[in-house]
């Protein structure tokens, strides 16, 4: 089973003529990826790094034939774009920008969900499968490894730091997800399980999660149901105050919910191993 | 953004809810001017963003006019929970028979709106028995219906008209949570009057921070946050002010998180989160600099990941600030990620500790805060 | 319920459409008052519930008072396509330089409504090519976005000012036609005036018919349809009165077209086609052949399968409409389904033919109309 | 394969106190069908032909673990009871009430798919699988006899004729689908010939039609393209007028579209017998 993205993975970026589209299209083929044009409104018949820019998603999909997009649009216009890239038939839309409205990203969330397509993100670096050389999103190429361990994380720089260490001792990745940091992220912790169960070249599961929410409560019952593979995890935020923001939109403790305390006892009861520290994921793994 | 509860008085009566009438006045001189508007009794409405004002005396019923007057002057600034009284409400009192508890917010698990209505009212909902609280989803596809107003209001002690009214109440503060991109919208109480009437008492509502841009109608209730972090906030930063002493410098979020654990576990204290996020300019980093140093840190901890970012243009930054105006504490650095030995290099030329060890840089920025605490200095 | 084109044109202007501004009046007098208020020239548009009015002479161009009051006089009491002009609408002349087509309907194969806009205003639009049809689904839960608007025009030879005023003309389309559920909103043309405005110079506006509940305020149209069906219509009967003779009673819409497909196979012409659905009631029946007297056809053919409906009921009742009023034409029954022997033998008892043989009933009623129109009666 | 109904299908009915609710919910029961209970606002705690009656449509769920609804809730109020049942998990919707206004029908469809269930109808008879004993709506039951002919239609009593002329030629159904006659139906012809062509139980296809709109001509397509069981057809309609709606909402010719003609060619085109009178059924099926 694919995990999310492969070679088969054809990638328009929306907002390619911005700043963040022109180095992420050029960084993601950089990394393998099969990226096949973009799509800027105003813009279409240019060319970002060799791409073809079209007007509309539509005709990007018409043209390209993508099946995958990575939205770099500002937050005002990011319903929009995913409503537009979902319509037009993309099938796993990643949306990197942050600070979008809570219902508009409910909205496109759910709106996937008919469509039977897929949201990563918001406010989320994307995924990488360092085996398939496919990357959707702004991890950065050099830290992957192509190997066995399967990570989803709602953090990027602790992610990046977890993938850092894993290569740096040698352990390759099979698939690296980040769900994002915001309160309703279209991809969750029980999705990326679910695929990293399914996976057959993902050996073992890290899950890096932070403070906010029930969703690592959720996939600790998850684990204990359906999940046979190993699962390590590191829950950030442990020495957060309740009711303070801890800079991502999800990361708050509000009304005793959301404890890290309350997260490390959900995982250590479904027998999932939990980290002190990020940079101790080596030790855990066998790889 | 928060609005004050008259605030959110006013979206309820413009929506339809039935809210008691109400006056705000900043001053006594402003209260003596409407004084004899008023129909008496009426209550006096502390108008502060925080909970617990009727327990801190904020909340106040008076007879009369001189009634009135001596509780307004008795709660213009008052300070409950650390927030200064600028304003009352005075509305009309209401005659209350039940108190409800109604309110709407964002599901983080189902990602959906949820609405919660209970019997147990005019108490903090915290308090009340998870069985008490009914909750149900609303999908933004199918929109608050007549379903969702049967379903909530069945197991509720109430009349057919009063759940009748409650419905409405419903589904109009669903309309307001859609409308005004609300991350909650609650109604504690929902006040049964003794002649059957269902009128929201009180009101707390909150704007999601992202969507104010869609609602620049509404001026918000600055909340309280210490001014530190709201000059960084407008600057971009996401930066909170914590009990602890050492400030901590990180790139994202988690990793800042996970650095203030780091020193937690060591036995330090974080007091300063400070998110450097991505960026690819020195200036950015000297901005960061500044913040903390207002903050009065007795170690700053330094740690980075450079990923998009590259550490060593972090490292410029801090040679900058090191250079141009230098720092009164101590500050320990430890660098990862792209062109992590260049930027390592140049901080210990810079007499900077710079190390790649998460652990050996947490114990020893935890063990400098010990000897600032210990009145040693650096 | 269809609109005339003055309504839709309110409800546009309403919504924030461009449209002209106009003055409805139903005789020359009500013109005289108020022709000092016009600005001249103006266009007299007849208001009927049908297409082809320019062709017919309705719509005339009036530089003056004068010219105005002669088209008026004229256009007043015309006949277009069978219906009187009871109304004229005098709309300011607009200066167009191009004439687009721009309407939402109802995809029944996608189930959602559709968006259709062409640079070939101005006519038909089934005579332009589909080539030059640009067309969008708009789904519910996400609404009329941006990117609708920039799909729509792209192709279309529009100046970028011309194309943002086509998206929000199409944006408040969508809106009417889901606040009021709209069946049909159409605007051909959607004008683009020499100084570069889009302008709404016509409206085509169908109201779906089981909404209308919803929008009583909506004083619609009569349309074009016959007193006879009006009045099965508001008996809840389906009734159509079709070019040939024969009347058709059956019941359920399938089997009644069905019938008279029947009949047609065998040269036969239906003249009416009466779905009796499904009833208990022997009354309904009675009231389905006075409808059915009224339309004077030369034979009727019963055609009824008992379902849920039992055929002995029917029988009941056409039994009792012979009795009671007797019947001046031919009547041909065709029974099967539930206590369909007894049904059969009350008829025959009757004297009516009675089977259960379609083809043969339908080659009988077919018969029986021949002689009819031969001139021979039954 | 099921197709739609079986032993298995738990049935709350809708609008049960009223006078079809409960003159059907006994038909049904008459029928073999496991009908549990209903739901009528304000009248939970009464009973209806021996079953329980719900307030709402989630406490008739969780007392009966119903997976199916037959809607009888008169049109203003059909919207409402439709999203009650999809929000309360049921699997499929049978909404038998006529007059329901096109952008309600529109929104519980697609409502319907977005929570992966099914709506059957608006203006349908409902569903009926004889070798099952398993009836939704308002089907007449003594017409059907088990065996292996599956039928859907766009017409109600069209559909109980032919169904009639087939047992009285000793010819049985497997399943019998009336869609309804509405323009935008929740299951479609497509549906239903997906549902017959995989399942072992039907040997051959009966597909009713009748004028307006393009279904007939999209399940012709179909046809060709994925079903290889044989497949009857019978259009009515065929002297209907243009411009006049005959009797079924959806039943209308307009703008030269929807006509008898394009539809018996489309299934002509794509190897469908195509009957001259509905009565004829039994010459056309091999039984």
């Amino acid at each position: 089973m694919v995990v999310m993205v492969d070679e088969d993975t054809r990638v328009i970026v929306q907002g390619i003529t911005g700043h963040q589209g022109q180095f992420h299209s050029q960084a993601m083929m950089d990394f393998g990826t099969n990226v096949v044009g973009g799509v800027t409104p105003g813009k279409g018949g240019q060319e970002v790094n060799g791409l073809p820019v079209f007007d509309t998603v539509q005709s990007a999909v018409d043209e390209t034939n993508a099946n995958a997009s990575v939205v770099f649009v500002p937050a005002r216009f990011a319903k929009d774009a995913a409503f537009e890239a979902l319509d037009a038939g993309i099938e796993l839309v990643n949306v990197i920008t942050e600070h979008i409205p809570t219902q508009d990203a409910m909205a496109f969330a759910h709106y996937a969900r008919y469509k039977g397509a897929r949201v990563l993100g918001p406010n989320c670096p994307g995924v990488a499968s360092p085996p398939d050389g496919a990357k959707l999103g702004i991890l950065p190429n050099r830290i992957f490894e192509p190997g066995n361990v399967g990570i989803v994380s709602r953090s990027g720089t602790l992610t990046y730091e977890m993938v850092g260490a894993l290569t740096e001792a040698g352990i390759g990745q099979s698939t690296c997800i980040g769900i994002g940091g915001d309160p309703c992220p279209g991809t969750t912790f029980i999705d990326a399980l679910e695929m990293f169960e399914n996976d057959p070249d993902t050996h073992e599961i890290i899950l890096v999660g932070e403070i906010g929410g029930t969703a690592e409560e959720e996939a600790a019952a998850y684990v204990t149901e359906h999940v046979t593979k190993p699962v390590h995890a590191y829950i950030a935020g442990r020495s957060a105050p309740t009711g303070k923001q801890m800079g991502h939109a999800g990361a708050i403790v509000t009304r005793g919910q959301g404890t890290a305390e309350s997260k490390i006892n959900a995982f250590k009861e479904a027998g999932v191993n939990v980290m002190d520290f990020p940079t101790d994921a080596p030790e855990y793994v066998k790889a | 953004m928060k609005l004050y509860e008259y605030q959110g008085r006013e979206l309820f009566l413009e929506a339809g809810i039935p809210a008691p009438e109400g006056t705000v006045v900043e001053s006594v001189e402003a209260f003596d001017d409407v004084a004899d508007d008023l129909t008496y009794p009426v209550v006096v409405k502390a108008q502060v963003l925080t909970g617990g004002r009727g327990k801190a005396g904020g909340i106040k019923f008076a007879d009369d006019e001189d009634e009135a007057r001596e509780h307004i002057e008795a709660i213009l600034g008052m300070t409950i929970s650390g927030l200064t009284v600028e304003k009352v409400d005075l509305v009309e009192a209401i005659d209350i028979d039940k108190e409800l508890y109604a309110s709407i917010l964002v599901d983080r698990s189902n990602r959906l709106p949820m609405v919660m209505i209970s019997d147990e009212g005019g108490v903090e909902i915290e308090s009340v028995p998870d069985e008490d609280i009914h909750k149900m989803n609303v999908n933004p596809f199918t929109g608050f219906n007549a379903y969702h107003a049967r379903q909530l209001t069945q197991r509720l002690d109430l009349t057919k008209d009063e759940a009748k009214q409650v419905g409405n109440v419903l589904a109009k503060m669903y309309k307001i949570f859609q409308e005004r991109d609300c991350d909650l919208i609650e109604i504690n109480p929902l006040a049964v009057t003794s002649n059957g009437e269902v009128i929201a008492a009180d009101s707390k509502v909150t704007i999601n921070p992202a969507a104010e841009f869609r609602h620049q109608d509404l001026e918000g209730g600055t909340e309280d946050i210490p001014p530190l972090e709201q000059e960084a906030n407008e600057k971009g930063i996401a930066f909170v002010k914590l009990e602890g002493d050492i400030g901590v410098i990180a790139n994202g979020a988690g990793l800042t998180m996970a650095t203030l654990d780091a020193l937690e576990h060591y036995g330090g204290n974080g007091g300063v989160f400070l998110d450097l996020g991505g960026t690819d300019d020195p200036a950015k980093v000297k901005t960061c600099f500044e913040l903390m140093t207002k903050a009065e840190p007795s170690v700053i901890f330094l740690n980075l990941f450079g990923g998009i970012t590259k550490a060593d243009t972090v490292a410029e930054g801090v040679v900058q600030v090191l250079e141009e105006e230098g720092l009164d504490v101590p500050l320990v650095t430890r660098i990862r990620g792209v062109n992590e030995e260049r930027a390592r290099e140049m901080l210990q030329d810079a007499g900077v500790t710079a190390t790649q060890d998460l652990k050996a840089a947490a114990k020893k920025t935890v063990q400098l805060d010990k000897n600032v605490q210990a009145g040693g200095g650096a």
